[in-house]
Formats: C-alpha cells, structure tokens, sequence
C-alpha cells in the first residue's frame, strides 16, 4: 500500500516551445518534511514550483497537496488549501508599508467583502509584531517596503509566508543577496519552522544547504536525478558529471 | 494617500462641502444679479455640468490611480446612466412636443405606431432611478468578468474597453435601436414634477451633483482607509504577489471596476438634464480619453486630484473653445503629452514630484515587464 | 484626299487616350476601331459619301438649334446614324463641341481636341481641321462658347452612340449595346436586333443579341413567343432581364405556360445572383481584410513588437495621405494652401491630367508617404515615446495628446475640409468575371497589402536590421548588454512602422478621403486586428486582419445591414480573447506567462 | 491645507470666469453665431459663420439696424451637442443677444430648441432639413423637403427613372426625408419593389424606415454599391443620396470605380452643396444632380453682386483661422445671409428688437428679401417661400442649372399627406 504524502507530483511534465522544462518529473514530501532542491541553471527548479502554485499547467502528469488534485486550480485557491510562496525575486508590495506587508499575508478571510468590512483585531496586531519580530524588522515597522534593502525583502517576503501560517512553505532562493550572518539566520529560521509545517527550499549556495542538512533532491533537465542527503548525493557519479563534470573538464581544458 | 483621516483632512472637506453644497447655490439664489457675489443661472448650471464630470473623474482615479486598471471606456457609463434617466424624462414630455403626441418625438417622425415594450416601465421614476445603477453596473459585470477571468490586464484591457464603448456608440447611434439615433434624447420637460427650465429645479441639480461627488468622494476615501483598499494597491503594484497571497485579484478588480461603472452612470443621469441632451457621441472613444486627461492632469492616485483636474480642464476648455477655438486641440493635447510625460502624478502631485519619480523607477526595476 | 484618313486618325487616336477619363472603356475601343477603320480606308478613301454627308448635316442642324428642339433632332438621326459621327456625339456629351462664327457669319459647330500640349480643331460638317481663310489652321480661341447640353439631350446622344455601338469591333460592346437597346422592349427595335444577329459570328455577342430579342418579344401577343423567349432567358439566366421576368410571373393575367416558364426562368436567374453575391461578398470580404491588414501592419509594428501604444497611429497614416495629395498637386498644377494664416504657394509640374505620367503620379507619392511618415514617426520616437518605453499605458496617453495635436496642425496647415486626391485611372474599373465585379483599385489593394507583409517580414527575418530589431524586442536590457545599441534600434523600427502607416494612408487616399480627422475612423479597428492576432506576430495580424474583414462582409450581406455586422465583430472578438487571452498566435514563452 | 487652497483657488478662478460682466454699449445691438468652429461639423459649419460676419459688415457699413451697429458674439458648438445647448443659454442669458444664427445638424437644433423656447430667443436655421419641426422661436430659412427632395424626385421622374434607391446616414434628416419620399413615389405609381435599399417594417407590417443606412464617417460602400450595381442593371434606376459629409467620398470613389456613370444610374445628393465638392474629387460626380435654393453658377445681378462682395470681403477679412483662398458660395451659406437681412427687415418694420415683436412682423407673411437666391419670403409657418433649383455636376465642382422650380411654398409637415 502507498504511503499517504502531502506532496505528490508524478508523470508531470512541461514545455515552452518545445523545450522540456520539466520531462516526467516524479516527487514526493512528507508531512513536516523540510527538502531542498538543488540543481544547475534551466534544470527546472522555478518552473517546478511555478507548477505547484498554478502559475503555469503542466501538459501531462498531476500534481497532488493532500490528496487533493491541484492542477487546474487557480494560484489563490492552491494558496487557500495552505501552500505558500516566497520568489527568487523577493516581491514585495514597495509602495505599502512593511506593516501593511504582514498585514496583507496574515491568514485569515481573504474575500471582497470580507476585505471591506474587517477590522484589524488586537490579536492580528499581535501576531503582525510577533512576526516582525522573528523577521527583525520590527522598527521598520511604518517604513515603506521600497526602501528596504535586498536581503531586509527577503525576509519580509518569508515573513509574509510566516503570517500566513501556510502548511507548505515553497521558497525560492531564500538566501540570495544576504550576508553570511543573514544567510545563517535564515538558515535556523527555516530549519525551526520543520516539522510545524513542510517547507520545500530549491537554493544554489552549498554552504547554506549543508546548514539546512535536509533531504536533497537534485533536478537535472527537468526530472529527479537522484535524491538523498547531501553526501549521498555528492558522491552520486551522476551528479559529478553534471555539476563537476563540467568543472573536471574545465580544469582539463585549463593544464 | 494617508490610511487615516486627519483632524485637519475632516474640516477642510467639511469646509469645501460647505461651500460647494450651501455657500455658492446660496449666492446664486439670495443675492440680487447686480451684486458682484452673484452667481448667474447660467454658472450653476454649468458648475453642475462641471461637478458630474468631476464625479466620472472619481470613479475613474479609482480605478486608475488606486488598480492600475485604464479604462477608455468610462463615458460609456456615463451614457448609460443619461440614457436612463433620458427615456424616463422622454416619457414625461408627454404631449408638450412638437407633436403633441404621447410619443417621444423621435418615434413619431420615425413613424412608430405605439411606445416599444422596453420603454414603457421607464414611465416610473424609480425604474429608471434604478437603471441608473444596474444598466451601468451590469455592462460592467459582464464585461469586467469576462475580461478579468482571463486575465486581460494592461493595455490589452484599456483597448478592448475603448472597442466597447466604440461598439457601443456604433449601436446607440443606429436608430433602430430605438434610443432615437444620433440625435439622442433632448426638448425636455420635467423631472419629478418640477419644470427643468425653472432656475430653481436648475439649481436643485446643482446641489444634486455637488452632494453626489461629496457621497463619491467620502466612499473612495472611505475605500482606501479598508483592507480592501490595501489590496487593491497591492494589485496595482504586483498582482502576482497578491494572487500568491490568496487573494482573487479578478474578484477586487471586478468590486471597483463595477463600483466606478455605478458612479459614472449616477453622473451621467444627474448630468442630461442639466445640458438637456443624451446622444450617442457621448459615448465616442475621444470623449472617455478626455475624461483621463482630467484625471491625469489633476494627478491620479489622490481623491481631490481628479476633482481639481476635471473642474480646471473644463473651465478651461469652455474658455478657450472661445477664446481661441483653432488652439484649443493644441492647448488640451500638448497639455496633456506634458503632463505625462513630466508630472506623472499630475498638478497635486508636482511637489514631491522628484521624490516620486525616484520611486518609480526602483520600483519598476523589481516589477514584472508587462508586454 | 488620301490624306484624309490619317488626319483623322490621329485626332482619334489621341482621344482614346483622352476618353479614358471617362469610365467608359466602351467608348475608347469603338474609337481606336474606327481610328483603325480611317487608317484603312485612308489610303483609298472616296469622297464622303452621302450617307455620311447626311448624317453630318443631321448632326450639324442639332447642334445649331435651339437647346429644346435639340433632342429631338438628334433622335432623328439615330436611324442614320454613322461611325464619323462617333467622336462628335461623344465631345458634345463632355460639352467639347463649340460653335466657331465664320468670318462670313455662319455657324459652323466645331469639336475641341484636346491632345497632351496641343489643341486641334475639327469641323463637325466636314471633319476636317478649321482652317483660317487663309488656310492656316486656326488657333483655339477661349471667347468660343461650347454647345451646351443637359440630361435630356446626353440621353438621346447615348442611344445613337449605344446604336452605333451595335456595329463596334469589340464583341462585348456590341453584346453590352444589344442588352441597352432590348432591355428598352420596344418593337421597332427587333429588325434591328435580327439583323444584326444575322451577322454576328462571336458567340458571346450571339448570345446577348438572342437575350435582347428575347427581351422584347416578352412582350409580344403570341403566348408560345412569350414562353420561349422566357426559357430563353432562363437558360441564359440574363441578370437584367430579371424585373422583366418578375412582372411576367406576378401578373396573373398570363397564360399558366408563360408564368410557369416565368417562375422558372426567374428561379435560375435568383440562384445565380445568389453565387454571384456569395463570392462577390468573400471577394470583398478579403479586400476590405487587405485595407485593415495595410492600416494594422505599422500598429503590428510599433505595438506587436516594441509594445508601444501609439494613438496617434491613424494621424501618421494620414501624413502619408497628404503627402499623396500634395505629390499630386505637384504633378499637377501645384498647391496653393495657407499653413497658419501665411499663404504659401508649391509650384507644379502642370502636367496634363490624362498624361501616363501625371497618373503615374501615385507611384511617386508611396515612397514620398513612406519617408514623410516615417520621418513624423521619427520626431514622435524622439519627443515623447523614448521617455516612456517602461510604461506603456503612459505612452497610450502621450500618444493620444500628440495625435489631438497632429488633427489639429493638419487643420491648421491644409484646412479643415477634406483634400481631394483622384485616384489615378489604371486602378479603376472592374474585372468582371460571370457577374461578379472585382473592381481594379480593390485588386490593387489585395495585391498591395500582400507586397507589403511579404517586404516586411523579409526585413525582419532575413536581414540584419531585423535581427536588431527582434534582438532588441525579446529583451531590450539584454541586447543592450550584448551591445546592440538599443536606442537606436527602437527609433529606427518605431520609425519603420510609421512608414508603413504612411504606406497605408497612401493607400488609403485611393479609396476614401484624406482629412484631419481621418486617422480616428480606423484606430480602434487597427489596434483589433492587432490584439486579435496576438501581439508581435505578423501571421496572426494577416490572418486576423482577414478574418476581420471577411466576417464583416458576411455579416453585412446576410443581415443587409452594414453596422451590426461591426459591432457583432467587436462583441466576438471580447469573447474570442476569453479563449485565446493573448490572440490567435502569439510568441508563448515564460516571459509573457509572468506578465 | 495646500489641498484646500487649490480648492478655493480654482473655484474663485472658475466663478470669475464665468461671471464677466455685460454692459453693451447702446450703439450697438449684440447678434450670436451659434456653429461649429472646430470638430467634424467645422468642415461646413465655418463657412456659414464668414458669410455671416460678411452679412454683418455689409449692414454696418450702411449704418447698422435702427441705427445701431451689428456686435457679432460667435460661439463654437465644437460640434458637441452638449456644448451646443450651453452655448445658447450662454448667448441667450449671459450675452442677452437679440438674435441668433447658427446650427447646421438637425441634432445640433434640437439640442438648442428647448433653450431658445425657454429664453424666449429667436435661431435663424439655415440648412436643409427634414421638417416635422414648427417652433415658435426659429425661423427656418432652410430648404424643407419639399423644396429639395420632392423638386429632386419629380425631376427624376419626368426624366423616365423607374427605380430609385435610398441611401444616407442613418441619422433624422435622411431618415425622415426617405420616409417622405417612399410615400410621394410610392403616390406617384412606383411600385414598392423599384425602391431599393431596404424597408424596416415594425411588427404590424408598417413601414418605419426606407433605405440603407451608415454611420457618419463610414469608409466601406463596396457591399452597397455592388447592391446598388445589380439594382441598375435592369436600366431607369437612379440613387437619392443623403449621405452626410465624408462619407460621400468613399461612395463616390466606389461608385466610380464600379462602372456606374451618370448616365445609366444618376445619383441625385442632397447634402452635397459647392462647399463640399471643394474636398471631392468631383471628376467622379459629372453629371450627378443637386438640388438646393441657390447655386454659385446662378446667374443673376444679386448673386454675381454677392459673390464679388464676399471674395472681397474674405481678401481684406482679419477673422483669424479664415479661409482666403478658392472659396465658394452654397446654398446653406446664401440662407444664412439672406436670414440676416430678413431680420433686419423684421426689425425695421418692428422698430424694435424685441423678440416677440419681431416675431409677429415676421409671421405677417410679409417680409421679403431679393436675395443671391431669389426671393425669399417669411411665411406664416416660420419658413421661407423660394426658388428651387436642379443642377448637375460639372468637372469643376460648379452646377449646371438644368431645372428651376420657382417660389416653392414650404411646407414642413409632410409626412402622411401623400396618401397611398
């Protein structure tokens, strides 16, 4: 009998004028498993989770969160089933404040009239400072989100996940653009939210993944390559020829 | 725009609704025409023409300013609501036409026999009073869900609300739509009862207009002050973000598309009997573009922006039409390339104009490149 | 005298040239026949004879009597008509017939030639050139007064040309007189008719000159005539003879034979109208698809591509419109306009309207239109446009500022009121092809558009400058670090798609008028075609702009209405982008899906 | 408070503007002109105001009405009907003029109707117009339809056309106009089926509208001509055209380009006057008909006296924007002018401005003008007794006078009264 998983995606694949983004790709997470994604450039990662959000359809294949069926829904009933997102680009609403930010992410109703006749409840600002607090921006508070910097947005866009309290947390990229203290922070941070909730982290940056010690899984030109953790993957010939093979050759090329 | 209403914001929109609402309707009625404070019938009923466009102005800033959405199709509504309130006001010339007939002129020249099934329930000053909302409000559901749904944004959006109130100029200037053709509605009577040509009713329309921009001032304002004005920005900016967030942009797209559709038409039905004339040329694609102009001039994303803008343009285009009728299209046009080019954010927004423009560029850096 | 028939000749032959002015093709080739005619009959050509020394005289005494009683005489002639008289009939029909008073104080009607530079002088009773007493020809004197004539007295001039037509040269002449005269139903007109059938060897011809006589004995005693003139006619399914046939098969009166026969006759007839109308309407459907394909391939250009929204796209069509317009007062007798008050004047060419090269003048202008609207396009690019490549609703709106600004300097410059621009007469007429017309300057514009898009997808695919181009358009931050010098690049194609709305205005003056407000009546429908073919691709512009056209005939057609249509257009293409958001074809990529 | 201050500003700025103060001199009597200056009607309608600044120059320079000098108030309509209605009530409430001439579309008239009837002011209208209209407030200098259709028609008819089809724009005027004629021609023993274009039958089988119709600025006649080709190819057809403005262009391009000629299918315009022929390229429209109350080709001492008078008049005229070179005179143009001096006649004999006055001298039926046109006569229906002319089209966009009509009396209530 076949395990009950809170991520499931088989036979799902994806082209852009007939370039496979993702070819016959197979994928599982755990409840509370927190998995990171590793894997050259064009191997597919974004477009992955660009196929869990309903950004784009996948051509073939199904995509699964909690049994339930996601392809064909639209981004904010998958987001309303409890997957959030945080983009590569950290995206941000410049214009509203960083409050406002937390504000629009907090979990809650999400309807038009709902929107028009809510107050905000001495609880929302609560849980609003609780989470500034986390992400340590707490004094920024009234600032306007365009004026933060690189890695401040970044973190504002994993609170705005924070907020909303998601089952699964996609992020993309996280430690992009963020000193190395930064990067450890995030690091920790994430590694804390495991277990509460499921988080799916593609990144580049080694040093980080090792951090997060999780399960890796490795795209290559749109499906699995192999999966495991980090030395087992490293030490996957298969893996060395995509990524070192490259640099073995290069240096061959080099003497 | 500030999220809470400043002591000092109250009393001076109380003051300027003061003013509009008592103080100038007063000077026209009180004081005798040799007074230099006299205001002249003929000046409230132009300032009540005025008002109403600067109420079309509103609901387009809304939609504008605060969604991003550009619709070039905002006269239509306005028309619609005209029409409206026009049929009902056809039906209570009665037999004063040139005709002496129960028949709107138009249809006894046009040889009807007898008033079409559509028209009668117009009779009622509470259907059409009604029309004025849903006509408008319906056109806008129907197109907005169908244009939102899939995702028709940008500039794709501001075109196909142009061909629609295009198509629709086509259609109201046909005459067998019954809706008397090119020469529309006009040669009116009464309205409730009251002679339209009597400066009193002229003056009740005037105070009409006035206390309807206020109702839509103080609902737009009260707009941005809700969470729903939040996100609404927030579409405006990136509505990916806010799809990501779990919120229906279509849906909040559709609330103020409709909402600025409702205000338009509410104008449009205070304005025909006040210039006594609906026609079909209201709906012209040009006409709605001015209606950006005064939004764009006046500065966009500010509630009194759109306002200032639509009076000034106005007065301004009923003087130079003329003073100076060959240069009039040369005044508005190179007026207008100006503005946008140089004060995006219009007359208001001129101060912190550098400021702004700083802004917008970092922001963009980070936007999506719209196609 | 053996000169006689060369003099004549030429005249004639340059008139052909000249009545080809007149759209009545007809006319020209009974000309260049009896010019052929002279020429033979030059070398052994005997003293008038007397038919024609009648005929002239006829003629001559119309001419000289008083405008009531013209007509009248004029009918008279017709029985005695001949071919000499041609040129004559005709030149009075354009008013070119004078009377000349001769020293000795007669009236001698003379008929105005007019040749490229040249005028000659010919005598109505003679035919020969007037000659002073001296015997030097005489000079054209401006204080003549021509012989006036009114509809009644064209009228009876065209039944003696359409009788003489019976004996023209030219099979289809001949078969187009025989229908005018049956379709008259006079009687007296049947020995005619028979016996020139009689002679009638080309089959085509045969066939009419039946068709006329069947026409008339419709309205013969003899039931069985009636009838077989009726299946006649069926057969032939005759369009013309159409009313004819109904009010047989609507008057009760009639014999069951004859209406039956009618009823069918009539039947054949309706089904071949039907085919007729059907391709007639595609036909039209795929030229009026070439007009807004023209119009929309700038669009295609600057929005398709650079994702500029231009507004003042119709204006800059219409530079190119003026522009023919002024190229044509150029060729002509110059341009005398007042831009701003100050008048100015363009001196001309003054060539003669009829010349090859005053109608050549078109071929002239598109290039001229191309360069003017694309050097508009290119002040545009540079004002306004640059500042606002990053916000394209913006750049809607500037736009449409400059285009109130351009109506309104075209006001200014050449006047509020439309220019009138004459198409040149090799694009008019009709093709006809069993019954359905294909009018030349409609032909022209298929094959036009089709040059166009053919040109320019060329220029973007095979040569450098259209690799920038797409370069630039795919990504411009990215071909910018690569180099490509975007900047201008973008004013070079914004401008390339000016011209082509100049091209499209050019095109334009030849089948609709040329105005300061011109531009506005085509925008909306552009940017249609444009967004329904799906943004920076010119195969769905084509197909779309096809499509377009040929759904709007149909529409016409079937509901006999010509606004519906439009509208149902409008309303389907909203609905059809429900499906297709992003048009028929448009380049899918990852880029577009974020937008 | 920098928000508020704007507020204020503008609204002094707005209230000041439309507060100018009006103390007309008393040697003068102020006069408006009510027409499009600019907008898609400015094409025709800016002609009419020359002719009329000519008129009042002419009267001044003989010393005025009841010695005071003519102050022209000239408005621009903008070719907005709206703008229109405002105009009037500001010429008729803030300007106080004692007369006003002005308006050429019917809608444009209609829109101003109901202020003139409410201020009680006077509108000489001087275009051709489809009737049904009596108001006590305009004078109707304009050619009615029985002064320019029927006249067309009977011409027609007496030149042996059996078949005619309607087109225009499908605005009033053309469709009542079509309405009227389907009436008289089918009076005048032409059967239904001969008239071509269309009928439009409402649900008890009557008859609401006869003919095709387009939308003003409409580009496309391939569809129609070819319908209106297979129409004339039985012989005796002909086509009455009230097609409007641009459009024409396009029709007669395609009309041209078809084949058809003057000669097989005439096609008779009604709304195409000199004025217009100036931006046709007429060689497509010889022999074509017009019918109007006055050609610039008429030739009579009156006329050729106004014409050398106006071109004078343009040459030395200061009115900034004005047209100098290859002007025309037309029909809508001489009525204007000819509007001007029967009121001028009207006052004199009222000896007084007063708009009721005035009204009741004009109503008399006996005030006359000796027009370019011929003689005009104020009738007891407002309208004026003329001439009527036919013309046809020659090359160089003049008319050939082919038919005169003398003193047709106007008759604006035609619908109905042909009977079947």
């Amino acid at each position: 009998m076949k395990r009950e998983f809170l991520l499931t995606a088989e036979g799902v694949s994806k082209s852009f004028d007939g370039f496979k983004a993702i070819d016959d790709l197979n994928f599982h997470l755990e409840k509370g498993e927190l998995r990171t994604i590793i894997g050259p450039n064009g191997a597919g990662k974004s477009t992955f989770l660009d196929l869990i959000t309903g950004r784009t359809r996948p051509d073939t294949g199904t995509i699964e969160f909690q049994g339930k069926r996601l392809t064909g829904l639209r981004e904010y009933e998958i987001y309303r089933l409890g997957i959030g997102r945080k983009f590569q680009t950290p995206s941000v609403y410049n214009d509203h404040t960083v409050y406002e930010n937390i504000l629009l992410g907090l979990e809650g109703p999400r309807g038009v009239w709902a929107s028009l006749f809510q107050r905000i409840s001495k609880a929302c600002d609560d849980r609003i400072h609780e989470v500034l607090k986390t992400i340590g921006l707490e004094s920024k508070a009234g600032h306007k989100a365009g004026s933060l910097a690189h890695g401040q947005k970044q973190w504002l866009e994993i609170g705005m996940l924070l907020a909303q309290n998601a089952e699964l947390l996609l992020v993309d990229e996280p430690a992009a653009g963020m000193s190395d203290e930064e990067t450890a922070k995030t690091g920790e941070l994430l590694v804390s939210l495991a277990g509460k909730h499921s988080l799916l982290v593609i990144e580049h940056d080694m040093v980080f993944v090792r951090q997060l010690g999780s399960k890796v899984t490795v795209l290559h030109q749109g499906h699995v390559l192999c999966e495991g953790s980090l030395e087992h993957v490293q030490n996957d010939e298969r893996v060395v020829e995509v990524y070192l093979g490259r640099k073995g050759k290069a240096t061959h090329a080099a003497t | 725009m500030k999220s809470q209403i400043s002591k000092r914001e109250l009393v001076l929109g109380l003051v300027a609704a003061f003013g509009l609402i008592v103080v100038i309707p007063g000077l026209n009625a009180f004081t005798p025409e040799s007074s230099p404070l006299h205001v002249s019938n003929f000046s409230i009923n132009l300032w009540g023409q005025y008002l109403c466009l600067a109420i079309v102005a509103v609901g387009l800033d809304l939609l504008w300013g605060y969604t991003g959405l550009i619709s070039l199709g905002q006269m239509l509504f306005f028309s619609l609501g005209g029409y409206a309130l026009g049929m009902h006001l056809m039906l209570k010339i009665g037999r004063l036409g040139q005709y002496k007939s129960d028949l709107p002129d138009f249809m006894v020249f046009l040889g009807y026999p007898k008033l079409p099934a559509h028209w009668v329930p117009f009779a009622e000053f509470w259907f059409s009073a009604l029309a004025v909302v849903w006509v408008p409000g319906l056109v806008a559901l129907l197109f907005g869900y169908l244009a939102f749904r899939s995702r028709i944004r940008g500039v794709y959006f501001s075109i196909l609300t142009q061909a629609l109130t295009y198509a629709a100029c086509l259609l109201f200037f046909r005459n067998e739509l019954t809706l008397g053709g090119n020469n529309g509605f006009t040669d009116f009577k009464t309205l409730l009862g009251f002679q339209l040509a009597d400066p009193a009713t002229q003056r009740s329309l005037y105070i009409a207009s006035a206390i309807a921009l206020i109702a839509a001032y103080v609902f737009c304002r009260w707009l941005t002050l809700t969470k729903f004005g939040k996100v609404q920005r927030a579409v405006r900016d990136s509505e990916n973000r806010v799809l990501f967030s779990g919120y229906a942009a279509a849906n909040y797209k559709l609330f103020v598309f409709v909402a600025a559709a409702i205000i338009s038409g509410v104008a449009g039905a205070l304005y025909v009997p006040q210039t006594g004339i609906i026609n079909p040329s209201q709906m012209e694609p040009s006409k709605s573009l001015e209606a950006i102009v005064w939004v764009a001039v006046g500065g966009r994303g500010t509630l009194i922006g759109p306002i200032l803008g639509a009076l000034g343009v106005n007065s301004l285009k009923s003087w130079a039409t003329q003073a100076m009728p060959a240069y009039w299209p040369l005044l508005l046009g190179g007026l207008f390339m100006i503005v946008v080019i140089f004060a995006p954010r219009g007359i208001v927004g001129l101060g912190n104009q550098v400021g702004a423009l700083l802004q917008r560029r970092k922001s963009e850096k980070t936007e999506d490149p719209a196609p | 005298m053996e000169g006689v028939g060369v003099l004549f000749a030429r005249p004639l032959l340059c008139f052909c040239g000249f009545i080809n002015e007149m759209r009545n093709s007809s006319v020209s080739v009974i000309l260049r026949f009896l010019a052929v005619v002279f020429l033979a009959t030059g070398t052994s050509a005997p003293a008038m004879d007397q038919y024609e020394q009648r005929a002239r005289a006829l003629f001559v005494e119309a001419v000289v009597a008083p405008e009531s009683s013209q007509s009248l005489l004029l009918e008279n002639l017709v029985g005695s008509a001949h071919p000499c008289l041609e040129p004559f009939l005709q030149g009075w029909q354009r008013e070119q017939i004078f009377i000349y008073q001769s020293p000795e104080g007669s009236k001698i009607p003379i008929l105005k030639v007019e040749e490229n530079q040249s005028v000659r002088i010919l005598r109505v009773d003679t035919g020969e050139e007037l000659k002073e007493a001296s015997g030097s020809l005489a000079a054209w004197n401006p204080e003549w007064k021509a012989v006036e004539t009114n509809s009644k007295i064209r009228r009876s001039l065209k039944n003696t040309i359409d009788l003489l037509a019976l004996g023209s040269s030219s099979p289809s002449d001949r078969a187009a007189a025989a229908l005018k005269l049956g379709l008259k139903q006079s009687p007296a007109s049947l020995p005619v008719l028979e016996s020139r059938l009689s002679q009638e060897t080309n089959p085509s011809a045969k066939a009419a000159f039946l068709d006329a006589i069947a026409l008339v004995s419709l309205n013969s005693e003899n039931p069985d005539q009636r009838t077989s003139a009726l299946q006649r006619l069926g057969e032939s399914a005759s369009l013309p003879a159409r009313d004819a046939i109904k009010r047989l098969a609507d008057d009760s009166t009639q014999p069951p034979q004859v209406s039956r026969a009618a009823r069918e006759a009539l039947q054949t007839i309706d089904t071949r109208i039907f085919w007729i109308d059907f391709f007639g309407t595609v036909f039209r459907g795929i030229s009026l698809g070439s007009v807004l394909l023209i119009v929309a391939l700038g669009l295609a250009i600057t929005f398709g591509l650079m994702g500029v929204i231009n507004m003042a796209h119709g204006e800059i069509m219409i530079v190119g419109g003026y522009a023919t317009f002024v190229v044509q007062c150029v060729f002509g007798n110059g341009l005398a306009f007042a831009p701003f008050g100050l008048s100015m004047n363009i001196p001309g060419f003054g060539f003669d309207p009829s010349s090859a090269i005053y109608q050549s003048y078109f071929l002239v202008a598109l290039p001229v239109a191309f360069l003017s609207a694309a050097a508009t396009g290119y002040v545009l690019e540079r004002g306004v446009i640059r500042f606002l490549y990053r916000r394209p609703l913006e750049s809607l709106l500037a736009t449409w500022g400059a285009s109130l600004v351009m109506q309104q300097l075209f006001r200014l410059i050449f006047g509020p009121a439309n220019v009138p621009v004459a198409s040149p007469e090799w694009i008019n007429g009709s093709l006809n092809v069993e019954g359905v017309l294909m009018n030349y300057n409609r032909l022209f514009v298929i094959v036009f558009a089709a040059a166009v898009v053919f040109g320019t997808s060329l220029l973007l695919t095979k040569t450098p400058l259209g690799l920038l181009i797409r370069a630039v358009m795919q990504d411009r931050s990215m071909a910018g670090c690569m180099g490509v010098p975007t900047t201008k690049v973008n004013t070079l194609t914004f401008s390339f798609g000016c011209g082509l709305a100049g091209l499209a205005g050019a095109f334009l003056s030849q089948i609709g008028n040329i105005g300061p407000g011109t531009g506005q009546t085509y925008i909306v429908d552009a940017f249609m075609v444009v967004v329904l073919g799906g943004v920076g691709s010119l195969t769905g512009t084509v197909l779309s702009a096809l499509g377009i056209g040929t759904l709007d005939q149909i529409l016409q057609t079937t509901l006999r209405n010509p606004v519906i249509g439009k509208v149902l257009v409008l309303a389907g293409l909203i609905v059809f982008l429900q499906f297709k958001p992003s048009g028929l074809f448009s380049a899918k990529s990852r880029n577009l899906e974020e937008s | 408070m920098k928000k508020f201050l704007h507020l204020l500003s503008t609204a002094a700025l707005l209230l000041a503007g439309s507060l100018t103060c009006h103390a007309a001199d008393s040697g003068t009597v102020k006069v408006g002109v009510l027409h499009s200056l600019s907008g898609t009607m400015a094409i025709s309608e800016t002609s009419l105001r020359d002719v009329l600044l000519f008129a009042f120059d002419e009267i001044n320079a003989k010393g005025g009405v009841l010695g005071k000098k003519i102050e022209p108030v000239v408005v621009d309509g903008a070719s907005n009907w709206p703008l229109f209605a405002e105009k009037a009530k500001q010429l008729l409430e803030v300007d106080k003029v004692a007369v006003t001439f002005g308006c050429w579309t019917s809608v444009s008239r209609k829109s101003v109707l109901p202020v003139f009837e409410k201020d009680n002011g006077l509108l000489f209208y001087p275009v051709q117009y489809e009737g049904e209209e009596e108001s006590q407030n305009v004078i109707y200098t304009a050619e009615a339809v029985n002064q320019q259709a029927i006249p067309a028609v009977d011409y027609l008819l007496a030149d042996g056309k059996k078949k005619f089809y309607l087109i225009g724009t499908d605005y009033v005027y053309p469709q009542t106009t079509n309405l009227v004629l389907l009436e008289y021609l089918l009076s005048k023993g032409i059967p239904i089926e001969n008239i071509g274009g269309g009928l439009r039958k409402d649900a008890e089988g009557k008859v609401i509208s006869a003919g095709k119709y387009t939308p003003f600025g409409h580009t496309d006649y391939q569809q129609i001509v070819a319908e209106i080709k297979q129409f004339a190819s039985s012989g005796d057809a002909c086509v009455i055209n009230t097609i409007n403005g641009d459009s024409n262009v396009p029709f007669f391009k395609e009309f041209a380009a078809s084949g058809l000629t003057a000669a097989d299918c005439p096609v008779a315009s009604l709304s195409l006057s000199e004025d217009e022929f100036r931006s046709l390229p007429t060689k497509d429209l010889v022999g074509h008909l017009g019918c109007w109350a006055y050609f610039m080709s008429i030739d009579s001492k009156e006329n050729d006296q106004f014409k050398a008078a106006f071109f004078k008049w343009l040459k030395s005229s200061t009115v900034p924007g004005i047209e100098k070179a290859n002007r025309v005179t037309c029909s809508p143009m001489v009525l204007s002018y000819d509007g001007v001096y029967l009121w001028k006649a009207a006052v004199e004999k009222a000896g007084s401005f007063d708009v009721d006055k005035v009204r009741t001298v004009l109503q008399s039926g006996t005030i006359t003008f000796d027009g370019p046109n011929g003689l005009n006569t104020v009738e007891k229906n407002n309208h004026t007794k003329k001439n009527v002319y036919i013309g046809e089209t020659k090359a160089d966009g003049q008319f050939k006078i082919v038919k005169e009509f003398s003193q047709v009396y106007p008759q604006p209530w035609l619908k109905g009264t042909f009977g079947k």
